[in-house]
């Protein structure tokens, strides 16, 4: 089981695109998943969490999320020693920054990863709505899900011009980490 | 057989598609967390013309269902929803249902009860409504949910039975989680479930007199016909069940599902989406050669005795999880199971009662371990513990 | 909102058909008059609901059936929105020239059935909720409502020696539904019972909600003759306790002005609930019967 | 029939299965009546009467009725004698009688 963690604020799409890597996995890789966000009232502006639970076979467990193998942060503000906790040994660090170093230092054990979604989002979208590109990077840096069933789940889940410029987004991220990883 | 459509929805919108695809003709609700968005879709879905049907905005959870038994006093289809406060606040109206035969059907979004105010999810809301004479089902993913709809109408419609029902999901985890779901084509669910046809109603050209006054040398009469009808429901749950395994290729097991429990020793039984916790554990004890396994009450309306008795028949210890209590004694789950195990004289299993997930509070999986090992060990303790 | 046919029925012209008969209402009963007169207007394509109150209790017995046409029993404060979902199930499943109807006493109505009414209001609900106000809670034997007239005796509002009878006066529930800018609402007493036949048979042109607010005495809970209950409501008009008027258009129209008043004393004092009254406490109602009309006189078309 | 009448042969249900499903019975279904409610009776002079209606609209109980030959008839089966009738004619030709004299 994989199990990746969405940090942002309330409007930024943590839970979006902790729901589109699941529509990506489900409908377009023929694994199973659950998608959740952090529950509870939503408020603009205050820290949420998104989760998405994927495994080969149908995934029953619905109790909290404490560890995970994945952490994605849409919103660099939010990082303090908290958004690490429960990140596994070998696990991945993907963060929304412009700057080229963190206010915090992950463990050496941790891969990390670090893209400027928010300059890829207003080129792409006109909008700081991150959540394709992240999931782009996602697609890039893991086997979580890959790059064509990102798209397809784009352009499932999205609609008309939109979609296409989000399908642009997320293979602007990929291409962008990609071109980090050699 | 039916293909349906693959989606990724939650278990409010799992709902929301199963309740289009029956037709029905009003809905009335009012707006509680965390059922909302069950009746946003269906807004959505009446306004942009993929359901029609009557969409009431009523004032009050109490209207809700008000409205629905009068649309279902004229013969019409209704739904509502609702959750923990204002499935409270429509008490009255449920007893009145189902004391009219009404076959309204009615979401419950599983949720705690005030005080201390808490949106998240336990079944004390449902469960302290035992005997309000509805048709209790508890749905475990958003799947079981949206069939649970579809087949809700068959069996509330059906002439033995004229019963609501309440479709329970427990709140946020079920009711707002996305997965798969498989959405029947509209052709096979109208197949599967015709128009309601009913004689308990208002006639426009045969004057009916409906909700009347029956006193003492009658009223016990309606009574023992609802209990009866009731327990007919038994049967006609199976046979729906059935019709639907045939025509969609999804087979449900019927009031209870029995999860490797044939030579278990150790049981935990439960309600709900918690035994999707369990059943990991279950497998994974397994796996280490321990017996044990895990009884999911689907129905607690009718109350599946015969099917509790037979699954449990050879158990040393039964432990009943549930997000319930009834104040001063046990969880009512509990005593329910308790009386189906002892009520016959034969030798019954040692019976522990956990509760737990009160208001939202999370059931691990370590503690799902922690409870298998409290079964396995032979200490008396408490009959009824906290999670 | 209503087609524009002015139509007034004469008495000869109404249905001869009874649809409200072999009840068990007390003799000379208000109530079960403005019921009648009301389903011989509607006719028998009329869903008639009736929350817990007087006339369920008197109408349902199984198996003493007493509406010939359809009818049912609402919960006491869901007469309104059982009315709704009546009306939204007759729609969805086609049905015409039908009528949902409610008949509702004055608690059923003012108090705990308020909530339900209002919102049936605002959805603008194509249904004609009848209030029948007998001033208090007389199924149950006679209790305040908060349609209970100033100074009336009832169980739960006694003469004693620190209190004498209801502390407060009527709520005034035809301005209070107006003020939702419902389709058409309408005041009546069954002292003018063709007045109030006229205002039902508009009601059932309206596509939208009605709201008919209706007088209807009652001889065992106000301690009056049981012939007396046409003559009592008639006087209640006279003196000028009640006014008959229409709120049609967004417009206040007062339907009668009795110019000079008939005695408030003789009114109240015919009356058991109000046997008690001072001469001080007679006059305190006449001064505020004065004020009522002076603002009805000068703001509302006659 | 103008209004309902009384079904003198209906035996209620003893049995569960004469019941009807759910609480619905035809509307209109008698099976008492009121006459003992009674303890006076009205009496129309039949002469005197103008068949001006009033008593008939008046009735709570509907029990006036029109013949067609233009005269009045009481249902005494369902009239409670409260006397409204004869209080509100105007040419004063109801009277009330008492019961059992």
């Amino acid at each position: 089981m994989i199990e990746v963690r969405w940090h942002g604020r309330g409007g930024q799409g943590a839970f979006t695109a902790a729901r589109l890597l699941g529509v990506a996995v489900v409908l377009f890789e023929n694994r199973y998943a659950l998608a959740f966000p952090s529950f509870g009232p939503e408020r603009r502006g205050a820290p949420v969490l998104g989760f998405t639970r994927i495994d080969d076979h149908k995934v029953a467990d619905r109790s909290l999320v404490t560890g995970c193998d994945v952490v994605a942060v849409l919103d660099d503000t939010l990082l303090d020693s908290s958004v690490l906790q429960g990140l596994r040994t070998g696990g991945l660090f993907l963060v929304n920054t412009s700057h080229a170093t963190l206010p915090i230092n992950p463990p050496d054990d941790i891969r990390t990863i670090l893209i400027d979604a928010t300059s890829l989002a207003m080129r792409y979208l006109g909008r700081p709505i991150t959540n394709t590109a992240m999931l782009g990077a996602l697609a890039a840096s893991s086997d979580v899900l890959k790059i064509q069933s990102l798209i397809d789940a784009v352009r499932r889940e999205m609609k008309g011009a939109s979609a296409e410029k989000n399908v642009a987004l997320a293979e602007a991220a990929y291409a962008a980490v990609r071109g980090q990883a050699t | 057989m039916s293909s349906g459509s693959k989606t990724f929805i939650s278990g409010n919108e799992a709902i929301a598609a199963g309740v289009r695809l029956v037709r029905p003709h009003v809905i009335a609700a009012y707006p509680i967390t965390p059922q909302t968005t069950v009746i946003e879709r269906l807004a959505e879905m009446v306004a942009d013309g993929t359901l029609s049907a009557e969409y009431l905005h009523v004032e009050s959870e109490h209207s809700a269902l008000s409205a629905c038994i009068g649309g279902s006093a004229v013969g019409a289809r209704t739904f509502t929803a609702s959750s923990s406060q204002g499935l409270l606040y429509m008490v009255e109206c449920m007893h009145y249902a189902s004391g009219g035969r009404f076959p309204v059907v009615m979401m419950n979004a599983n949720r705690s009860v005030a005080l201390p105010w808490n949106i998240y999810g336990d079944q004390r809301d449902s469960l302290s409504l035992l005997d309000s004479g509805w048709i209790q089902v508890y749905a475990e993913d958003a799947q079981e949910s949206l069939d649970l709809v579809i087949q809700a109408y068959a069996v509330a419609e059906h002439p033995d039975v004229l019963t609501p029902v309440m479709v329970n999901l427990d709140g946020f985890v079920l009711t707002h989680t996305y997965e798969l779901v498989n959405v029947p084509d509209q052709v096979d669910v109208d197949d599967f479930l015709p128009p309601f046809q009913t004689t308990n109603k208002m006639d426009p050209d045969r004057p009916m007199s409906l909700g009347f006054t029956a006193g003492p040398q009658h009223n016990q009469a309606f009574k023992q016909l609802q209990h009866l009808a009731m327990l007919s429901a038994e049967r006609v749950i199976r046979e729906t069940e059935e019709r639907f395994g045939q025509l969609f290729g999804r087979n449900y097991p019927g009031l209870v599902d029995a999860f490797l429990c044939e030579d278990a020793e150790y049981v935990i039984v439960t309600l709900g989406s918690v035994a999707g916790t369990v059943r990991p554990v279950v497998e994974r004890l397994r796996a280490m050669g321990e017996r044990v396994g895990l009884l999911r009450i689907r129905y607690m309306r009718p109350f599946p005795e015969h099917e509790i008795r037979a699954a449990l028949a050879g158990v040393k210890s039964v432990g009943v999880l549930e997000k319930d209590i009834s104040f001063g004694y046990e969880g009512t789950v509990f005593t329910n199971v308790n009386s189906a195990l002892t009520r016959t004289g034969a030798k019954a299993p040692r019976l522990l009662n956990f509760i737990g997930g009160l208001g939202g509070k999370d059931i691990s999986v370590t503690d799902i371990e922690a409870l298998f090992a409290r079964l396995q060990a032979s200490d008396e303790g408490e009959t009824v513990t906290f999670v | 909102m209503v087609n524009s046919s002015k139509k007034r029925i004469s008495i000869r012209e109404l249905d001869e058909r009874e649809f409200f008969y072999g009840h068990k209402a007390c003799p000379g009963c208000g109530g079960s008059l403005a019921v009648r007169l009301a389903l011989k207007v509607l006719g028998e394509r009329s869903y008639a609901v009736v929350p817990a109150g007087c006339m369920s209790a008197v109408g349902f017995i199984f198996p003493q059936m007493g509406f010939a046409c359809n009818a049912i029993i609402s919960t006491f404060p869901g007469t309104a929105s059982m009315l709704s979902g009546i009306a939204a199930g007759a729609r969805a499943l086609g049905f015409e020239n039908v009528h949902a109807v409610g008949f509702a006493g004055d608690g059923g109505t003012a108090d705990i059935g308020f909530q339900a009414l209002s919102g049936a209001i605002d959805r603008h609900d194509k249904i004609i909720y009848i209030c029948y106000d007998n001033e208090a809670y007389m199924n149950t034997g006679v209790q305040k409502s908060s349609l209970t007239p100033f100074g009336a005796r009832t169980t739960t509002s006694p003469v004693g020696l620190r209190l004498r009878g209801a502390a407060t006066g009527k709520k005034p529930m035809f301005e209070i539904v107006a003020a939702h800018g419902i389709d058409y609402a309408a005041t009546a007493s069954v002292g003018y019972p063709m007045d109030f036949i006229r205002k039902v048979e508009h009601a059932s042109r309206v596509e939208g909600t009605s709201y008919i607010h209706v007088f209807a005495p009652c001889p065992t809970g106000w301690g009056h003759e049981t012939s007396e209950t046409i003559a009592v409501a008639k006087d209640a008009v006279d003196c000028g306790l009640l006014y008959l008027a229409e709120y049609v258009d967004s417009r206040f129209i007062l339907n009668h002005d009795p110019g000079s008043f008939s005695s408030i004393r003789e009114y109240l004092l015919k009356q058991g609930r109000f046997r008690h009254f001072s001469e001080e406490e007679i006059e305190s109602v006449t001064v505020q019967r004065d004020a009522g009309w002076e603002r009805i006189r000068r703001e509302w078309k006659s | 029939m103008n209004h309902p009448v009384r079904n003198a042969s209906f035996k209620p249900p003893t049995r569960l299965e004469d019941y009807l499903v759910g609480t619905a019975f035809p509307s209109g279904h008698l099976v008492e009546i009121n006459a003992a409610w009674r303890s006076e009776r009205p009496a129309i002079d039949s002469e005197r009467c103008t068949n001006c209606l009033i008593c008939w609209l008046l009735c709570p109980d509907g029990v006036i009725r029109k013949t067609g030959d233009g005269r009045l008839e009481i249902d005494y089966d369902y009239c409670k004698g409260c006397g409204i009738c004869a209080r509100e004619c105007r040419f004063d030709v109801i009277r009330m009688e008492k019961e059992g004299l």
